[in-house]
């Protein structure tokens, strides 16, 4: 047990330093990705120039342009990204989700038109699937898709769709449509990839309670399709969408924002109850272990995933706890830094706040973290089912018509 | 046992109720919350002053209606409810409070009138900065009936024309009257969690101030007019954990996942009965505080803690967990369950956070176990 | 708002308060239920002597031996006979549901032969409804009940129950059993009254892990019953156990045990983590301040629920709280008390350990009432549901036969 | 990354719970709890030196196995899932651990071959009563090589041979091995919260006592001490609280309510779903706590109190919540469930409470954020 690389992970570590030093940008760039910030140029040629140098999808194979690499390849990657001020990446959930969906379900002519240009960044991707009816239950996606009536066998889809990340700025994407309203929930849906700049299609960024808007409602009006854009048969499109979201896990990242280390050293220097720092209070002594235990045991969780990894075998379970504790976390600590700054917390101006109204902003984007990319409650029941093996909760929608599915509506 | 407010308390509160339902709906506090310009809704205002509300716990004598805080407490429920965004806690939970505590009667006869005929808006400044103020750690000083030094932030301190300020005098504290309309005083809104209610730096140079209550009993002043003020805070955050639970409960009964009602799941069922079981805790809490309250009992430190301590557990809680029952539609702005949230974080933190609450109770508790 | 008598309780209370200074022990007598312990002879004299003057059962009606008196002066009665050295009360059970249950559905002759001797503690009840695979589930009561072969329409009971507090030392019991397997659960059970003396039934105590046995195992072989025993319709017993466990919520009680006033005092006499006593420790302190303001929570909710009854009201469902938050409560605070103790905490010697064991006892019994009476997750089931009236769970048991129900046996 | 344990160490792991599963099965367990003159099972005891297990981290010079502290943690874990009533963390993680850290050549060659060869059992002895134990606290005394004083409660203390003693001498804290066999010692058992595990009073009136370690660095030593026994305390944790979850998950699956099993319900599976967590990140600072034991790293104090805080924490939910799935049978002396709730206390209080150990991680983090 140690955390040193294998021999071969050294040399490639050795390898993609020498190369990213010599490439990498110096200094950083802006880093507001919503509403496609003015980091945008500089995210496209640092991603040019890593599909260049075979670094863009070091797992895809090398006809792709990858470097048919395994995944402990691409997490030194990130790590060694990581210490340089590289720009953001709106990339990810093209070609971590959308694009190999394409390539999975496409004939070769589709890979051939679209693998390179969004490897390069050229192109940007994002996935169509949330909706506002359906919440976590995406099988109950209610956007159309019908035939148009002119005979072309084209397809016309019409509906809405929410929560799409990145669809402000993004060229293409996947869209899943009803197509079979007289089949059960999961047995009449179908994939198509859609091009964003259609006129039939509007975006509309949603309006965070946190004040921010890295999301979008996607309206979809008679937007006309080929049959050539069908990914997979027709109302077999639950399939697909497995195949996107499988690789989801993968790329959900963890809890970002203010921790324990900036609670104490705010703490450290606060009065406390007494007058004497705030540090001195035992209560807080004891909530921040408590933090720091968390925040440990989900950094060593990721040690055992890496190392799965680098010893070829398939991440266990335990890589599943990431966003249930850390969203939880987030929330928790900094409603008490809120506390802890008295009735000064209430006050957010950055220029007042102390870390730049970080523990605000913290609690104010909490509750979204808490429910993106699945609540609470969903991620403790997959843990439960996929996990543990226990059942799922009772179906009652399985063999129901989807047009005679209760809604409420 | 007669544990419960009485036919008439709860005639008012359904007449009040209706009166924000129709004078304060959640539309107009979204005016507030989206216009920095606006800091409070002032037709609310003028019609919660005709409807004589903020002179309702103030004597007859003094031109209030003379009822009673038990009155008081089942307003404050339905503003908390109604989130209304008015200065209704600054002036009348504290100020009027205060000066019915300590004021003396030419204070008495020249302000309480005013305050209940909506005359004037009232704001309480502590604070000075970030973390717990402690006696040793007020900077504000009067010398020669002049106040200098600054507050922040003062909850309504950009509107109101009355503020009471806890200073020291001859390195004592004590509270002090300051007219923010008059000399010496500048004012600068802040921005806080909660843009429904206003607050501000204030600075003061030499402004004019006239002393309330005793010299050199300022924190034991300002503490009674907090535990007060926590009593009706207190209504103020069941009447807004209550509203939540109502808001969690219809989206749970009309949101379908998977063919059936969200609230059919157990994750569901029983959050709603967490959130259920805190608000009754908070609600029998508010009710012994607010008997103390009103029959000014002896047990009014120890009261007024739990009150606020439960209060603020279970708004907090009900705010948050109304959020993850809605999911994403619950993070969006256009929805109002954000309003509740913010509400929540300013009301526990408006008369000191909670954690604060906590050592005092067990400061009296430690006291009167060891009696 | 006050926590006055009104003038008609304020009487009531006086009255009551001299009838028990002429007559209510003046010393305690032992106190051990468990096994029927030496106190039962003491219980059933204060039990004949209460009797007697009509304080039995106030609510009942006078014909019964009560005085059609209301809810709050059982209330008064309550308080002020607790001020006094009473022994304990095995009685609750019988005279709060059996003894009613059997009114109920009884006809006037067995009505008039228990009624009398139960209100005078002459003859002591159990109530056996739970089985060992039914739990929280008593409908799914497998104890059958079937037709004497002999033609004397008689009836033979075998099968088990458990948990039936008070098994060892009771004379009779009502019993609910399985009379119809093939209609669905809810349909086919059939309730009996049973003499507890009969050589078929066989008690044996359970040994909890706290140590105690306040509970039995009760089995039936082939127990005689003759069918005037029947209470309520055939198959129709689950409507009459309704009218039994209707009766129940009224008579489940807090948890006892060591509280937050027991945890200060022990606090204030211990080193904590810097030497000083652990009362300094705000760790400590807030806690203490969370368990004060949930026992004052429940103790209002308490006084709203008297209230209620003193206004002649139904209690609203405030009431329902106080077991899941105290029996919580019981185990954390037992908890902390413990690991207060630091490495002494394991000792639960009552001459060795600070309060005589109080804390190290809570902790083993906090556990079983977190179960007893409805298990955290029911009542949390039952407040969401009766209360907040959300849908129940959904249910695969109502319309199939019960002999063909998934048991995993 | 290599963030795992060594094939081999794994086999030696399934090795161990196939021994343990023959000679340790719960029917084994409860020899000992139910008779109260069986302080320990004997024959697991014989058997477990007989497969080494009790030199596995002791060097082969004197006369263990020398693998490893990995090794060892590996064996642990299986010891607590199997919750063996032997005294193998005192004569192991304490003892053993204290002579190799401390002890001079003459120490090492005299006791740790005994240990290796299961003829002698150890046990450690700090507490004097209730409370934390801080240095000025101490009250057992050392003059002349003869040690006076009480220790309770002491862990094996009726069952040991030799005693590692926190005491002062010359008003300094010292660490001292005493004969609990010779002279100038009473032993009383106590009795506790696991009757499966014994415990002592032991009362030492001029005991004669050798030092282990330099004078006056006694209490640096017993941290020291705690440390390496904190990490391999933790793999019992994850063990037991791992067989908790399994249990719980197994019974659940089985288990009957309302038609279908009760591990359907959400209520049952996010209670399952929350012990995995826990216990995953438990056992996830238990390995970072395992790397640096076997290292010797300047991270130990920190990384040893957090691989303590979260398996203390995980098996303490997993045990009450494994209880709480069983419903009443869950309560039943019958019922393994107690068993693992007996010794998640056990285990949480023997080298210290979790509090102790939050306070000390924090210390330590304090200091490394400064500097």
């Amino acid at each position: 047990m140690d955390f040193n690389d294998t021999p071969e992970e050294a040399a490639y570590r050795a390898q993609v330093r020498t190369w990213l030093e010599a490439n990498a940008p110096k200094r950083a760039t802006g880093d507001d990705l919503e509403g496609g910030g003015d980091s945008m140029a500089a995210s496209k040629a640092w991603q040019a120039r890593k599909a260049a140098a075979g670094y863009a999808q070091i797992t895809w194979p090398k006809e792709w342009g990858g470097q048919g690499g395994n995944p402990i390849q691409q997490v030194i990657f990130n790590q060694e990204e990581a210490k340089h001020p590289i720009p953001p990446n709106p990339f990810q959930i093209g070609l971590g989700m959308c694009v190999p969906t394409v390539a999975t379900f496409a004939d070769d002519d589709t890979k051939a038109r679209f693998v390179g240009p969004a490897l390069r960044g050229e192109e940007i991707w994002c996935q169509l699937f949330s909706e506002p009816s359906g919440g976590s239950d995406v099988a109950a996606s209610r956007t159309r898709a019908v035939r148009a009536p002119d005979g072309s066998g084209d397809w016309l889809i019409s509906g809405q769709k929410v929560w799409t990340t990145g669809a402000q700025f993004s060229d293409f994407g996947i869209v899943i449509c009803r197509t079979n309203p007289d089949a059960p929930k999961h047995k009449g849906l179908t994939m198509f990839w859609v091009d964003m700049h259609d006129p039939g299609i509007e975006v509309k960024p949603i309006h965070q309670m946190s004040g921010g808007s890295g999301f979008n409602e996607v309206f979809f009006t008679d937007v006309r399709v080929k049959d050539s854009q069908r990914l997979g048969a027709i109302d077999d499109g639950w399939k697909v969408s497995l195949v996107t979201l499988m690789n989801e896990r993968l790329a959900v990242g963890g809890a970002s924002g203010a921790g324990w280390a900036q609670f104490m050293e705010a703490a450290r220097n606060l009065p406390g109850l007494d007058g004497a720092p705030a540090l001195k209070d035992q209560a807080l002594r004891e909530k921040l272990a408590d933090w720091y235990v968390q925040a440990e045991g989900l950094k060593h969780t990721r040690n055992r995933t890496m190392t799965a990894l680098s010893r070829g075998q398939t991440p266990g379970p335990e890589s599943s706890i990431g966003k249930i504790i850390s969203a939880v976390q987030m929330q928790e600590l900094a409603h008490a830094a809120v506390e802890m700054l008295d009735q000064y917390g209430i006050i957010n101006d950055p220029a007042l706040a102390p870390l730049h109204g970080a523990f605000q902003s913290s609690l104010m984007f909490a509750p979204g973290l808490r429910i993106a990319g699945g609540t609470d409650e969903i991620l403790k029941n997959i843990i439960a089912e996929r996990v543990l093996g226990l059942p799922g909760d009772i179906r009652v929608d399985k063999d129901v018509p989807f047009k005679d599915m209760p809604t409420g509506r | 046992m007669n544990f419960d407010f009485s036919d008439d308390q709860k005639f008012l509160k359904s007449e009040a109720r209706k009166f924000l339902d129709a004078n304060a709906p959640t539309g107009r506090v979204r005016q507030v919350l989206d216009d920095e310009a606006r800091p409070y809704d002032q037709a609310l205002w003028k019609a919660v002053a005709e409807q004589g509300w903020l002179g309702a716990a103030i004597p007859e004598e003094f031109g209030g209606l003379g009822l009673g805080h038990l009155e008081l407490c089942v307003i404050a429920e339905e503003l908390g409810r109604a989130v209304a965004p008015i200065p209704f806690a600054s002036t009348v939970y504290f100020l009027a409070e205060a000066i019915q505590l300590a004021g003396d009667d030419r204070q008495k006869a020249g302000i309480l009138p005013k305050i209940a005929a909506g005359e004037v808006i009232g704001a309480v400044a502590t604070s000075e900065g970030p973390g717990v103020l402690t006696p040793s750690g007020v900077q504000t000083s009067v010398t020669g009936g002049r106040l200098t030094g600054v507050k922040i932030p003062v909850t309504d301190g950009d509107i109101a024309d009355l503020c009471l300020v806890l200073a020291k005098e001859n390195g004592q504290p004590g509270l002090f009257l300051v007219d923010l309309n008059g000399e010496g005083v500048t004012r600068e809104p802040v921005k806080t969690l909660d843009p429904t209610r206003d607050a501000a730096r204030l600075t003061f140079k030499g402004a004019p101030a006239q002393r309330l209550g005793a010299a050199g009993e300022g924190f034991a002043l300002i503490e009674q007019v907090f535990d007060r003020a926590a009593v009706l805070l207190a209504f103020e955050q069941c009447g807004g954990a209550d509203r939540c639970l109502e808001m969690a409960k219809a989206y749970a009964l009309e949101r379908y996942a998977f063919g059936r009602v969200i609230a059919s799941y157990q994750a569901i069922k029983h959050k709603l009965a967490d959130m259920y079981v805190k608000n009754e805790l908070a609600r029998s809490n508010a009710y012994y505080g607010a008997w103390a309250l009103n029959t000014n009992a002896p047990e009014m430190p120890v009261a007024a803690s739990a009150a606020r301590i439960a209060a603020s557990e279970a708004f907090w809680f009900a705010a948050k967990e109304n959020i993850q029952t809605h999911g994403g539609i619950g993070f969006t702005w256009e929805m109002d369950c954000h309003l509740y949230y913010r509400r929540s974080r300013q009301l526990s933190l408006v008369a000191g956070a909670p954690r604060v609450w906590k050592e005092r109770l067990v400061s009296h508790l430690e006291r009167r176990n060891a009696a």
